[in-house]
């Protein structure tokens, strides 16, 4: 985590920020998605508590709180209280992995009479070598935060839905990873901040071996991977259980799903977690495809520090990458808007049809496109020269 | 392990986050009267007619066995694609592209004969 | 923080050992499964100690995120309650099955100390990216290996398919 | 008697010794336990203890056999535990309870 | 893997997975389907061959040799072998006439097959054949080579009885493979010589080896090596004694009888003594004794072709005494010529062979040439390749049978290991070729028509007549690469022999006299004037006078009968071979087996069942018990190695 106290705590801190920052956004997510969709269906939404009903969120949260806590009688006491934590972490350690901003340079300083430094703080709650192997394995335990709920929960809707939950999870977690084998082709790396770098710069790429540069479009993945990316983001709405595959919690059939018993703030981190992998979703995104916290054409990294000239260096790069971060922000939240438009413009899916979408349709595409990739990248990159 | 601690760090103050905010809500929480109805499971106000397992459709069971084997074979994919550029400079493209062709034939293969034989069919 | 290399490896030994005892000791299977999971991704975690990120994160994935929610699922599926009786009868017999495991144990232990390749100077630790290392292996030197298992895991598809579809199998209407 | 360094270096001898008792737990958990889907969890367990020795042979000794055998051992446990969990469940399905002792009605 | 492994694995898988498609489809009644997998895997085999073999050119002449090692196969002590293939200037030639003759009959096949019951089976083990073949040519050691041979023995024998619902089919697969058996046992006593002389069974290091034993001077172990690889060669490639089958395999479609039992595999034996030419020129007797065999088996057999009927026992009988010009060419140590003659070979009788099943499809599988007649206007392009393979096989100056044939021809007379008397009896068969080829040409496409009324013949469809073209031109000027140098010094621009220089340093040589190109010249002048004489006399006596040949066999009397009756081989076989067999093996039976091994087998049996009764109470189903004996197992076993 760090070789002195200085670094361990800092890095312990921007750890903790980031996960608050995730859990922060959720009541604000909630309160799009009530005023995104009264402005889709053309009504008004919350808008008595505070203006535009943004205090809302803090009235829920109280709410949440002072509900009645209670396990039915029926139910496994310890799965069933183990399961909205569970819930709660692999989408905050996928979060944790993926890169914000480009990384905070501190020159090397002098404080309490010793010299630190120098460090270099990497924008993201820790760096792993493996990045995508990570962030996949981290998010696939989610499906175990349904069963426990379900099977906790011991009533034949809750458990119904777990399955249906997880089921759905696993079917398109095989889109999912098969359609990342795109990115893994044209990045060749696990780590994100080598694929953000990659994206970095005028579009450049290969062709039949040799270094073709289109100055006016950046080098985003999307551009190369239309169809990954398309279907990427579909397999995260399932991942997520959004509409319009929320199959689990049909109303109609199983009341609530896997969370039928629960209520109060054990409901809430369930709605935490799905929130949390909808920002992971995004990020991912954002990250894959659009060229993560870069911003060019407009833009490069030196340009914007290029600004912050008369601080110093270690102010200019903390300001450089909080500049970086917002951007970053607002391509996620971008995503996240479109979360919020599907859910209130596409109807739900039935259940077969959305295996079918799953393993007869996106699987099968999923597949085409790695094969179309790989025989791209092979006659492009390949020297046929011979030289 | 330096890589390692902040994951192991992070889940645990997760998992005290979540547990304290549970202990929070049960503190604050309405005391009510808990009688046999309340706990009972929810089943739409009747009585719980059966056990929840009774009618579960194994269906389930299979299509989970089918994501194992084909989520195995989409991980054995993921090297191949991060070792792809450097087959390919080392002038080994087709090489590479060869044996992954074979392995994504017997995918596509068992995908397309599962279909064909219903295996993924709910009705 | 290299300094928390020896605890951290007396903290994961002690909670695998720990969580493996209780996958078999545990007498309702769902806590079984459950301490199964975590046992395996303890083991990522130390996989990942020994520079073998790749697995680890393939450990995670297969293991923890496929295999392991197979397990779970058929258990939630079958309603299997806490068992009455775990362990088969028979004291002489478990006796000796105890001592059979312990004596494969304690002789391997034993032989172990033995063991002289335990530099760590020899690691992997110096080899940057191991990953890409493994790739080029697996598609060169192994590459029949990993033609067979697929077609291995092809005829498992098949096969679990087959099962389903016989008299008295899985899928078969009553 | 291990001494003190023994203790805190840690090496291969290390990670032997823990693969062996998660083996040996493994072990008794086939032979003990009347559950089939316990004892196949308990396969898993011995699988996993394997897959540790391996992965730390190949770290120990720098060799990268000893990973790529990992990844085939996980494939086929995932191909076993797939074709094992069918059986139990056709078990089951006959019986209304997944015992081993049901296996010796097993004839093919 | 580097790009020539892949090659040879293209080549060598591209057969198997179309054998495997189709074999894993057996039950289909498709021969579009299969015949378009199986048909596709020989070209694609085809194009790696070619692929290969332009590397191989790319090569300087005394380093073209490719090598690739796939797996270390077995190791047992010393003796180890890999699953290795080499491609040098010989076996380049075979895998190109292998994947090339064979993808066009193949595609010959497919026409040929439409109606069949079962064609995925059919073209399943062509597939596999192919796959036998290129491992045998391939193999870059005596095992692999095995493999390879036994496993064409195999394809040979299902196909040949692949209507096994015949019996008289079903039994000729049997006589093939048991015939073929006794060949094997000779290669593999053959091997195991070499194996214990030279200790390995590599080609390259057998050749290696070879001049140092040569110099000790004791030519023992070689002389008999060789003859039992000769053995093993009459066994393949239809000798003397062991021919018997040959004919006999004609029971199978007609394609098979192409691929198998005219181009390749009965010229696998050729192959491998050409392969190993090194080793024969150390054993003198042993290449007198292949010289012999095969002039006599060429006259032998040339002059049983003299009276067939059956239209594909002619070709059958015709293969035989071609392949006897082969042996004795690599009997007197031309063996550059007798690949050239394998080479030509297998284009005009793969031709002649399509030729006889597009005939033979057209009149309803009707093989009796005395049923046929006139059928050239019927079908003309049958007819025009067909005219073109009966060209070269007779030996027409210019075309590929003739520079190959009369190549042989001079060097038996000029070799030193040659003799005045082996270029008599080749020119005498030679004659006999060009009658009875002659006989076959004028019985089954001239003179007057003897369809009965209720066929119809009609020409075959493009599947099947494409491959006859292609084979067609192949005869015309397959020849060319190997001019002999008396007539390309007539020729302008002086063509040289391509192919001896191509084969030259990959072979063994033995001493030739420089003999005048007169000479030559005049030999060449009698072989062709007296191949010509002989048409003439077939073409007087079946198109012109048709009342004769009966006056003429009524004149030869006996031998007429002897020699229609293929000199009674098969009945000699029978009465002094198989039967004192039968009847020492029934003897064997009633005394020794029910005496003496039965009860020792019943004790074994009993002492086995009062065991497994006590042991029985181990094995009572319960899977934990036996998970104890493995645990035990595994406890003892720890302790042996580790502690005891």
């Amino acid at each position: 985590m760090g070789s002195d106290i200085f670094e361990v705590s800092v890095n312990f801190l921007k750890m903790i920020v980031i996960f608050l920052m995730m859990v922060q956004l959720v009541p604000l997510l909630v309160w799009v998605e009530r005023r995104g969709s009264a402005f889709i269906q053309n009504r008004l939404g919350p808008n008595r508590v505070g203006p535009l009903g943004l205090m809302q969120l803090l009235a829920d949260a109280v709410k949440f709180l002072t509900k009645e806590e209670f396990v039915p009688a029926k139910g496994y006491r310890f799965l069933f209280y183990t399961a909205p934590v569970i819930a709660l972490i692999p989408a905050a350690l996928a979060f944790g992995a993926i890169p914000l901003s480009a990384p905070i340079r501190v020159e090397a300083f002098e404080w309490l009479g010793r010299n630190w430094g120098p460090y270099t703080f990497a924008f993201q709650s820790y760096e792993i070598g493996i990045g995508i192997v990570f962030v996949l394995g981290a998010s696939s335990l989610a499906a175990y935060a349904l069963l426990l709920a379900g099977y906790g929960s011991n009533n034949k809707y809750s458990l119904f839905g777990a399955l249906r939950a997880s089921a759905q999870t696993i079917s398109y977690e095989l889109a999912l990873g098969l359609s990342l084998v795109g990115v893994l082709l044209l990045f060749n790396s696990f780590q994100f901040s080598e694929i953000v770098a990659q994206q970095a710069g005028p579009m450049s790429f290969q062709f039949l071996g040799k270094q073709v540069t289109v100055p006016f479009l950046p080098n985003w993945g999307f551009f190369y991977q239309p169809l990954g990316a398309v279907l990427l983001f579909t397999a995260f709405f399932a991942e997520s259980n959004r509409l319009p595959f929320d199959l689990p919690e049909a109303e109609g059939e199983l009341v609530a799903g896997y969370h039928t018993e629960y209520g109060g703030f054990k409901m809430n981190m369930f709605y935490i977690g799905e929130y949390g992998h909808m920002m992971v979703a995004s990020a991912l995104m954002t990250t894959f495809y659009f060229g993560g916290y870069t911003i060019y054409p407009w833009l490069t990294q030196e340009s914007v520090s290029s600004w912050f000239s008369q601080f110093t260096p270690t102010q200019a790069s903390l300001l450089t990458a909080l500049v970086l971060h917002l951007v970053f922000m607002a391509k996620v939240l971008l995503f996240l808007w479109i979360f919020v438009w599907v859910r209130w413009t596409l109807p739900r899916f039935r259940y077969d049809q959305l295996m079918d979408l799953g393993w007869k349709t996106m699987l099968p595409w999923a597949l085409g496109n790695t094969i179309v990739t790989a025989i791209v990248i092979l006659i492009m990159r390949t020297n046929w020269s011979g030289q | 392990m330096s890589q390692l601690l902040p994951v192991v760090v992070l889940a645990i103050f997760v998992a005290t986050f979540g547990l304290l905010l549970m202990f929070l809500a049960s503190l604050f929480g309405a005391k009510g009267k808990k009688s046999a109805t309340k706990l009972s499971s929810y089943e739409c106000g009747v009585e719980v007619a059966a056990s929840p397992t009774t009618k579960i459709p194994i269906k389930f069971y299979l299509t989970a066995i089918l994501f194992i084997l084909f989520d195995i074979e989409i991980i054995f994919m993921y090297p191949w694609a991060l070792a792809y550029g450097d087959f390919i400079e080392a002038g080994l493209g087709i090489y590479i592209s060869g044996a992954m062709a074979v392995f994504l034939a017997i995918f596509i293969f068992g995908l397309f004969w599962e279909i064909k034989s219903r295996a993924l069919e709910w009705e | 923080m290299m300094s928390l290399g020896p605890a951290m490896f007396y903290v994961f030994a002690a909670i695998l050992v720990f969580f493996a005892l209780s996958v078999i000791m545990s007498p309702n299977p769902v806590h079984s499964a459950l301490y199964l999971v975590l046992t395996m991704i303890s083991l990522a975690g130390v996989y990942f100690h020994l520079n073998a990120q790749f697995i680890a994160g393939v450990q995670l994935i297969v293991y923890a995120g496929a295999v392991m929610v197979l397990f779970v699922m058929v258990i939630m599926l079958f309603d299997i309650k806490q068992e009455l009786r775990a362990f088969t009868k028979g004291l002489i017999s478990g006796a000796l099955k105890v001592a059979s495991a312990a004596f494969v144990a304690g002789y391997l232990i034993g032989t172990f100390k033995d063991v002289s390749v335990g530099s760590q100077s020899a690691s992997l630790a110096g080899n940057t990216d191991i990953t890409k290392e493994l790739a080029l292996m697996l598609y060169s030197k192994y590459v029949l290996a990993f033609e067979v298992l697929g077609l291995l895991l092809l005829v498992v598809a098949v096969g679990a398919v087959a099962v389903s579809r016989v008299k008295g199998g899985t899928h078969a209407k009553h | 008697m291990p001494s003190i360094e023994s203790l805190n270096q840690i090496g291969l001898n290390h990670y032997l010794a823990l693969s062996a008792i998660i083996f040996s737990f493994g072990m008794i958990g086939v032979l003990m336990r009347k559950n089939v889907i316990v004892m196949l969890m308990s396969i898993e367990l011995m699988l996993n203890a394997v897959n540790l020795s391996f992965i730390a042979f190949s770290n120990f000794t720098a060799n990268l056999n000893g990973q790529i055998m990992v990844f085939f051992v996980m494939t086929i446990a995932a191909a076993e535990a797939g074709v094992g969990l069918a059986i139990a469940v056709m078990i089951y399905k006959k019986f209304k309870e997944i015992n081993i002792r049901y296996f010796e009605q097993l004839r093919g | 893997m580097d790009q020539n492994s892949l090659l040879f694995a293209i080549l060598l898988g591209a057969p198997l997975v179309g054998f495997f498609i189709n074999g894993l489809n057996f039950r289909s009644h498709n021969s579009k389907l299969s015949g378009s997998i199986a048909t596709g895997a020989a070209i694609i085999s085809f194009i790696a061959a070619a692929l290969l073999v332009k590397e191989l050119i790319h090569l300087p002449p005394e380093a073209r040799q490719i090598k690739s090692s796939f797996f270390s196969w077995m190791a047992v002590g010393d003796f180890s072998v890999d699953a290795a293939f080499l491609v040098d200037a010989i076996s380049a030639i075979m895998i190109l006439v292998i994947t090339g003759v064979g993808s066009l009959i193949h595609l010959f096949s497919v026409g040929y097959m439409a109606h069949d019951e079962k064609p995925a089976k059919y073209f399943a083990y062509l597939n596999l054949f192919l796959f036998n073949m290129l491992l045998l040519v391939l193999g870059d050691n005596l095992l692999v080579m095995f493999v390879g041979w036994e496993g064409v023995g195999l394809c040979s024998y299902l196909l040949i009885g692949f209507w096994y619902t015949d019996p008289a089919k079903a039994a000729a697969g049997m006589k093939a493979f048991i015939t073929n058996r006794i060949g094997d046992a000779g290669f593999l006593i053959g091997i195991f010589i070499l194996f214990l002389t030279f200790g390995t069974v590599t080609f390259t290091d057998l050749l290696s080896r070879l001049p140092s034993v040569a110099e000790v001077g004791w030519t023992g172990p070689i002389t008999l090596a060789s003859l039992a690889l000769f053995i093993g060669a009459t066994g393949k490639s239809a000798q003397m004694p062991l021919y018997v089958w040959l004919p006999d395999a004609m029971a199978g479609p007609t394609p098979v009888s192409a691929l198998i039992h005219a181009a390749t595999m009965v010229t696998a034996g050729v192959y491998m003594i050409v392969r190993l030419s090194g080793l024969f020129v150390l054993a003198p007797n042993a290449m007198l004794v292949v010289a012999c065999v095969g002039a006599f088996t060429a006259l032998f057999a040339a002059t049983i072709g003299l009276t067939q009927w059956d239209i594909k026992k002619v070709l059958a009988y015709s293969t035989v005494s071609q392949l006897g010009y082969m042996f004795l060419a690599a009997g007197v140590g031309a063996f550059g010529a007798a690949m050239f003659h394998l080479m030509t070979h297998a284009f005009f009788k793969a031709l002649m062979f399509l030729g006889s099943g597009s005939v033979i499809h057209a009149m309803h599988e009707e093989q009796d040439i005395r049923k046929m007649g006139g059928l050239r206007k019927q079908m003309p392009i049958t007819h025009a390749t067909f005219f073109v393979g009966w060209l070269a096989i007779i030996g027409f100056p210019m075309l590929s049978g003739f520079m190959s044939k009369d190549e042989i021809l001079w060097k038996s007379y000029s070799s030193s290991a040659g003799h005045p008397l082996l270029w008599f009896v080749g020119v005498v068969a030679a004659a006999c070729t060009s009658f009875y080829m002659t006989r076959l040409m004028a019985l089954t496409f001239w003179g007057g028509s003897r369809v009965p009324k209720e066929t119809h013949p009609h020409e075959s469809p493009p599947t099947m007549t494409i491959p006859l073209i292609v084979l067609g031109i192949l005869s015309l000027v397959g020849g060319w690469i190997g001019i002999p140098h008396v007539i390309g010094a007539l020729i302008p621009g002086h063509p040289e022999n391509y192919l001896e220089h191509w084969l030259a340093p990959a072979l063994a040589t033995v001493p030739m006299e420089e003999g005048s190109s007169i000479l030559e010249f005049s030999l060449m002048g009698i072989s062709v004037s007296l191949a010509a004489i002989a048409a003439w006399f077939a073409f007087d006596f079946y198109v012109v006078h048709p009342e004769r040949p009966k006056a003429v066999a009524a004149w030869f009397g006996r031998f007429y009968e002897a020699v229609s009756n293929k000199y009674w081989v098969d009945e000699i076989y029978q009465a002094r071979i198989i039967q004192p067999i039968v009847d020492g093996s029934k003897a064997l039976w009633a005394y020794v087996d029910v005496g003496f091994v039965d009860r020792l087998t019943y004790f074994a049996s009993d002492v086995v069942l009062g065991a497994g009764g006590m042991l029985r109470s181990m094995q009572n189903g319960r899977t934990q018990q036996y998970a104890l004996y493995i645990a035990l197992g595994l406890a003892i076993t720890i302790y042996w190695v580790l502690v005891g």
